[in-house]
């Protein structure tokens, strides 16, 4: 029998190891998967990778793999927030490298690693700074951009309920990156709020298809009231 | 001179607004417009991240910070709105499915380049979020702005200085003083505000404005 | 108020004109939209560019429009079929431009169509005929052929329910290529067995948003068991 | 010689599926493995229209004719099992998320090269539909074949004559005499039926194979 259900957060991101590029999901506080970042934390490896929307804030999650110096690069679209005062500090201390990549690019190219592409032309981004030293290309009189897969070796994302074969539905805007990141991770680590019985998710309703994830952790956080 | 205030200003992108329209509404700025949207128009709102048919904002009390808007504050669901996640929610801006978007900017230039998301300072940190896939994917870029800087420099200008966030994306210019077309034919004013001249308007742009016939005419 | 419905398959595909491209979807009878192709058919318009992933069997639906001489070119990945005889003889005897397309290569420039992409790098075909004269390149070890989006004027596709804000629910296997094509088409015009009222649709449910539909025909056809 | 029939050939491609593997049966022969697949072994079959966890067939009379598999015959669901729309259900298989595929061949060189969509005859409608996105997705491809055309000839061949599928995408073939690994260093023999000997095989295939040590000591 396959049962991906693991027993806690730390056992969940047990092989996470140094030098890992780790996507992260969540936009806002919506989808993040806070108590999946405390165990990465405390699990003490380093020289990562992350790939988030953000670059954290305040002294939580992505903020404070930064400010524990655990983060060699960040990926993401906008790293400057109301509190990223760990980010803005290990950046003009040069100790952390940052890859700018506009939203949708982002999204894009993790959907493209997904999906097993060498490369997409996207028209975002031409003709300003994040497209320098680029390869362009002008296809029916338009103008883009080619751009590459983002692949991870991990990824920690948040859903609302999970299934024992990894099958997942999210609840509103906490969807965000994680059925693109589920899909471009080697190993997709996904904390939800329950696990139900196989077959209580509808079929049809089944955002990410147990392929997609590797490994459930149950996890009931307090600060996000669940619907039923 | 009758300068627009900013409520008066989303008041008046919202008047341009059709029923029917998929719009998305920048951070800052735009995000008044849905305030000035008469209820009795549907109007479909997107929010880069993953929701269609966003409502007004909740009671105080009733948040769930699992619906949020790019700003990441709390906000509603419209009856007949839906969820997606963030790469369909691109493809919808990429795609050109949105009608329009409306965007702040610190410069448009005459032929439509927008300058609107960084300053190029030297030590300014660049974020760029959504910015620039809302630039260039709707069928229509509106921006709106202050026409001039506290400085009393224009902010459409022949061309952009600041770094660019897409090239000829933005077809319409709101502003406190006017409103312009711009493009490939350079800027055309299409409304000013009562009392403004054509002289002045020319003066504190600095621009070879094109005037339609209702402006010349008033 | 935005109301989408239509009444009729005849009107609802009564602006598609000659020389128009057209996606339909649907794999082997299910997600086929029978209707509209019958009132396309009844429209009489020729010199079509049909998009499907099969060139019709049988004596209805593609291959009727076949039959019919209606269509110039087929863009798919399995014309020949038990029961292709229409296309079979239009091909053989020059007809019809074929333009056969890896199945995988099909739902990806399709999907690249709707998302704004201007091509795609994809590992699917290189080394064969179907590669022969296209770009290729080399990306991580790995060989890659350059492929275009294909767009449409206008797409016909076949939903389970659908509301006014044209909205849509697939059924089964009958989603198949209906999500995409909608994204791809200027166009979109969905069959649906049933309307429903706004809100009757879960909105962590809805497979298509009606930012993508532009016509909702419901149409109850009788061959298939509706399931509540 | 105790040559395999194709049922007993579909079980021993059965055999080296592993429980928990996501897996593709292509069209024709190799369907057939699900019926040898130990229903104590939790596996999850994938078909290319839009569905993971395919079941068996429906009683006769039961059939839904919206719940088909890539051959276009009525199947079921397992409990667990969800659908998804063609551009994932493609992703699935050309992001590497399969574990295994099989699928049949008119040709496999031994260095993996797949020739099973056309035969290239001059006359012949070509088709293709998911044959090429199969070849290469999975992480492992198997093909399960007949080792010898009616007329004798080897479908295991230093190259192959048939117009590709895909190169280089097989690692294991299954045939009604042995089972071959293929790839960059050639193949091995890795099983034989009872009764065939190296040498027998050596010259009804015409080719230079390697034998692994269990079947040089059987």
């Amino acid at each position: 029998m396959i049962d991906k259900a693991i027993d806690g957060a730390a056992a969940a991101v047990a092989d996470i190891h140094d030098g890992a590029s780790v996507m992260i999901g969540g936009f806002g506080t919506a989808g993040m998967p806070d108590e999946l970042i405390d165990a990465l934390i405390a699990r003490g490896v380093g020289d990562l990778t992350i790939i988030n929307n953000n670059a954290g804030n305040g002294e939580h999650g992505v903020a404070a793999l930064i400010r524990e110096g655990r983060v060699r690069k960040i990926v993401c679209s906008f790293p400057r927030q109301s509190d990223s005062h760990h980010f803005d500090a290990a950046y003009r201390a040069g100790k952390i490298e940052l890859e700018l990549v506009p939203q949708g690019n982002l999204a894009a190219r993790i959907q493209a690693a997904g999906a097993g592409l060498g490369a997409i032309f996207t028209p975002t981004g031409y003709g300003t700074l994040l497209a320098e030293g680029k390869e362009v290309r002008e296809i029916d009189g338009k103008h883009y951009v080619l751009e590459y897969p983002i692949h991870a070796d991990f990824a920690l994302i948040k859903a609302h309920k999970g299934d024992r074969w990894g099958n997942l539905v999210f609840r509103k805007t906490a969807r965000n990156f994680g059925p693109i990141m589920a899909m471009a991770a080697k190993t997709t680590i996904a904390q939800v709020a329950q696990i139900v019985p196989l077959g209580d998710l509808d079929p049809e309703v089944v955002v990410t298809p147990g392929i997609f994830v590797q490994r459930v952790v149950p996890i009931v956080s307090d600060n996000i009231a669940i619907a039923a | 001179m009758n300068r627009l205030n900013r409520d008066q200003m989303a008041a008046r992108v919202a008047r341009d607004i059709p029923e029917g329209a998929y719009v998305n509404l920048g951070i800052g700025l735009p995000t008044k417009v849905a305030n000035y949207l008469p209820a009795e128009r549907e109007i479909f709102l997107q929010s880069e991240n993953g929701l269609l048919g966003m409502g007004p904002a909740p009671a105080p009390g009733e948040e769930d910070w699992e619906l949020i808007n790019a700003g990441k504050q709390a906000v509603t669901l419209l009856t007949g709105g839906c969820f997606f996640h963030h790469a369909d929610s691109f493809a919808m801006m990429r795609g050109g499915h949105l009608d329009i978007c409306v965007l702040g900017a610190f410069q448009v230039s005459t032929t439509g380049d927008l300058a609107n998301w960084h300053t190029g300072a030297p030590d300014a940190i660049p974020a760029v979020g959504g910015a620039m896939d809302l630039a260039i994917g709707a069928k229509q870029t509106f921006v709106m702005m202050e026409l001039l800087t506290k400085q009393g420099e224009s902010k459409l200008v022949e061309e952009c200085t600041y770094p660019l966030t897409g090239l000829g994306c933005v077809s319409r210019v709101y502003t406190d003083l006017a409103v312009f077309d711009v493009g490939p034919d350079g800027a055309s004013v299409i409304e000013m505000v009562e009392g403004l001249t054509i002289e002045e308007l020319q003066r504190v742009t600095g621009l070879n404005l094109n005037f339609s016939k209702s402006v010349e005419a008033a």
